[in-house]
């Protein structure tokens, strides 16, 4: 057996052609914002510009050449984020353009909808109104927030939400008063992105299935740091988004069980989407396709393929492994930081390696800005489009610190250095 | 023409010489299959003999050279097999189809029919050269029953 | 004054690679496919590839060296397009994943909302339900059909449709039975991706404000290959898509005038469209941001840039007059081969350069294969995503060869060289 | 500190000794003002003297340093300036931060607040830099009716 740490971070940077980037001003370039999108190795920016200069043309529809290998290489993609996410189906996954694309589509399948001219009526697991609940927890993403308030204008259903405790630990003491059988859906984050705590997907999931509702998994924060087996966590649905794992923009991943993906609604109409169309009525492609209307996002699926053969290139332990030392690393280190209040859990236990936190008296957008000025660090100030968990904890924003693969403990040093000067730019 | 054609002259033959054209009787079961996306559609007819053995596949149809020419082929392989056979023949079949390119086609199972594999790279194409291949094994289901 | 044909076509050809390029087999590519999806310039690729190595980062939210790089280049992609179509004002333009993308955020305008706990009620011009009507025409994408399917299977509303003539024009006969009181939107194509048809809007803009209906337009087709003013055009809406443009795949843009997106509910919900977030309601940001939901398509957004750019350097005027000359030359050379039937417009008269036919007795599908096995030529076999405009003709298919700025009328004469061959080898 | 930083000295002034702070008597107008976003908020008053000449701009909130230090800056500025010549400062003030870094900013008209021009890259911020200065605008329009 290897060890799980064996990773070589600095062979890995050199795969990063920015690391090694002059900031204006000659700051070097400390990239501790990887929360908020990763960095893409040369092997993913040059799958993308091999196939936009020499292979591309869409896809699916094209009879031709450059058809064919345009095709071939987007459906390869797919078959390589199934394998990667342990998809019991290719078809199960679906390309949208990002991760909040995703929630959106789930969302959109809820409603009274009027689905008979094309043969379906709503399937009970999806008919939603009045009296009926949807829940999600006060740590959720926005994304994860508002397609949820959207819904339940429509339709009249009700919005319910887990709490946080002071640790940053999703509050289960109210599972069973929360989750019940008026649920039909309940979607959280399996790794916040503010707090960097893992959930406990099984408690809330046994409870869902008691009661017969839906559990759907924002991964955003998850998929490209863990090993993430989709079919091993037994949720319904999983939305993930390509440009936090090394992928390029414009790219995101619904995985969901096939036999729901089937009962669902088409959500956008369109091109590819279609089995027949006629004026008055259409019928629909079977997935994947069904929820692919129009030309997909066909490059950016192909560099999400070549970023998920880096990883698991890398081994997907190894770079939680890694992460997990510098998370170690760092509640070390910033525990030296005089006022520093970490928002989350302060020991390596179920969480993952993004760290928030506030320096009393000085603001979170002071925080970053000095440490960008002086000394090229990147990280991200503000409430991560949190919100509601910021202002859970009272506070209207924190500094975050969230690390990858190509991540150093002489970074997290970096780091500790300038909030020891931003304290004096500020005293 | 290069050697990668999805046009083996093999393909050609069979559609511009189709084997077994025209709807016969005496038959089991008659399905009528289309291919909504573009328009090619097919009329097959099964007669299923003693010992489960295939008498007589016959058909009627439109579309382009690939759905026309599998269609002749299926009628040649079928022939004289049993049903049995036959069906792990359309199982072969479609799993080419399906492989984008990507799947080995085993000969000696698909006889002819490793002809098509070109098909396969071409997701739109797939649906040609499988239309009178279901509507076979619709029919022969409906046969049984 | 300079010639508006003083277009190079041989220079322009080297900036596109792949017209280089070498099929399997030893086979040239003669790439008659853009109204599909056009080709990419080394300037777009160089764009992707640079802005992905090393200045990529998250837009908007980041506040930190890389951030202000992407964040600038991203915006400025938007002012490159807004000034490309005339748009009145930069926050007009709103990037989507591609052109059905925006053509369904419009439609999800519409409806019976409850926008209530955002303080919005909706606004009378987006109230549908039964009794309103939908106009669109037969000569539709099926991105123009299927979003305004589902669109009146939510509400109850009807769908009405122009027919097409036989010459493949927009049959403006019925126009004041179709656009009535009763109508709240028309939607029809700019330009027919079938029939090459330039549909003539002031008719049908004059009747849809006589009768305070609003008018989307699909540009798809039209933004491409001629000189487009929005705000010239006096329409409401534009949607139009990247890769057809010399741009990246997942890039589209839906154009709207500030004061209807303004009054328009939000479409996909999630972070960077929102002004603040309570567990319970939310406020949105104002336009462009408010229809951005999420991490939008960076890199491809700049790519598009960079399109825009390259467009103009040539000039749209130039582009126009090369098409029309390639047109004219079509035409023509097409008048030879036996038995061929035009589908659409036989003069130059209101057309662009796309030519839709059917050879008697030989299946489109094995005309496009013959032709790119044989010859290289990748034309495009099928409906198009247009059935209903070729069940309107009669034929379940036809075959398109559409041209762009890098086309040659020798390729062109390749293709007729192409169809006598197809015709022997099913003679 | 390198110099394109948006962190001037002269903010970094402002921000650790705010001018005019604290909310004062007499005033025409107070408003109140908060950023949703990031939950600056202000509260300012507005005294219009003879002639239109401004009295007194007086304030209190809480913030980041670019929020307070603006503040701080347009109490420097209004002070003794009618409300025209305000409302043209507070104009180009607020073009060169939408401006998004592209715009030149106007240092006859702005004075100290050409110390801002690096915030106008970070649209994030911007909202920040503008908090006082949209309330000023909204105060003095009250004060006028
Ligand atoms: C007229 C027209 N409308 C809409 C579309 C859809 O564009 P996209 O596939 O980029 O969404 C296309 C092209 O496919 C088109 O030609
Ligand atoms: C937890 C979480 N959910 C959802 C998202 C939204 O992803 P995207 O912006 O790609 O849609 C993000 C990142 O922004 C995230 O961190």
């Amino acid at each position: 057996m290897t060890h799980p740490t064996s990773l070589d971070v600095e062979r890995i940077r050199k795969d990063f052609p920015v690391l090694s980037r002059e900031l204006p001003g000659g700051r070097p370039l400390i990239y501790l914002d990887s929360g908020n999108s990763s960095q893409k190795p040369t092997p993913v920016v040059e799958t993308v510009r091999e196939h936009l200069a020499m292979h591309y043309s869409n896809v699916g529809r094209a009879m031709h050449a450059l058809g064919a290998e345009s095709t071939e290489a987007y459906e390869s993609a797919r078959d390589k984020v199934a394998a990667f996410i342990g998809a019991p189906s290719r078809d199960e996954v679906i390309f949208t353009k990002n991760a909040s694309e995703a929630l959106n589509l789930v969302a959109h399948a809820f409603g009274p909808h009027l689905w008979g001219s094309s043969g379906e009526g709503t399937d009970p697991r999806f008919a939603l109104g009045p009296g009926d609940e949807i829940v999600i927890s006060e740590m959720e993403h926005h994304s994860n927030i508002v397609p949820w308030q959207l819904l339940v204008q429509r339709t009249g259903a009700t919005l319910k939400w887990f709490g946080v405790t002071d640790e940053g630990r999703l509050d289960l003491s109210t599972l069973d008063e929360l989750v019940t059988e008026r649920t039909k859906i309940v979607s959280i984050a399996h790794q916040s992105n503010v707090l960097g705590t893992v959930n406990p997907v099984a408690d809330v999931l046994r409870r869902a299935r008691e009661v017969g509702a839906l559990v759907m998994l924002d991964a955003s924060q998850s998929v490209p740091h863990h090993p993430v087996d989709v079919a091993g966590l037994g949720v319904d649905f999983v939305a993930f988004t390509g440009h936090k794992m090394l992928g390029p923009s414009g790219i995101g991943v619904l995985w969901g069980r096939g036999e729901l993906l089937e009962a669902m609604p088409p959500f956008l109409g369109g091109g590819e989407m279609i089995e027949a169309v006629w004026m008055d009525h259409s019928t629909y492609a079977p997935i994947p396709h069904k929820f692919e209307a129009g030309t997909p996002p066909i490059v950016e699926a192909i560099g999400l393929g070549a970023a998920v053969d880096y990883l698991q290139g890398i081994g997907m332990d190894a770079v939680e492994a890694h992460e997990r030392e510098l998370t170690a690393y760092a509640l070390e280190a910033l525990r030296e930081v005089p006022t520093l209040r970490l928002i989350g859990p302060e020991t390596l236990d179920r969480r993952g390696a993004t760290l928030s936190f506030t320096l009393e008296g000085i603001h979170p957008h002071d925080v970053g800005q000095i440490l960008d000025d002086s000394f090229g660090i990147a990280v991200r100030v503000g409430h991560h489009c949190a919100r509601p968990l910021h202002l859970r904890f009272g506070i209207p924003a924190t500094t975050r610190a969230s690390f990858y693969l190509y991540n150093t403990t002489g970074e997290i040093d970096a780091l500790v250095r300038g909030l020891h000067h931003v304290q004096k730019v500020f005293a | 023409m290069i050697g990668e054609s999805m046009y083996q002259e093999l393909i050609l033959e069979h559609y511009k010489h189709p084997q077994g054209r025209g709807l016969r009787e005496p038959y089991d079961a008659e399905v009528h299959h289309v291919n909504p996306t573009c328009g090619d559609e097919i009329t097959l007819r099964v007669k299923v003999g003693d010992a489960g053995r295939i008498e007589d596949v016959s058909y009627d149809g439109q579309g382009c050279s690939i759905s026309q020419a599998a269609a002749s082929v299926l009628h040649e392989l079928t022939a004289g097999s049993t049903v049995e056979e036959t069906l792990s023949v359309v199982d072969e079949f479609t799993r080419l189809m399906q492989g984008r390119g990507q799947v080995e086609a085993d000969e000696e199972i698909l006889g002819d029919a490793v002809a098509f594999a070109g098909v396969a790279k071409f997701p739109a194409r797939v649906k040609c050269a499988l239309l009178s291949w279901m509507a076979y094994k619709d029919a022969v289901v409906r046969s049984a029953s």
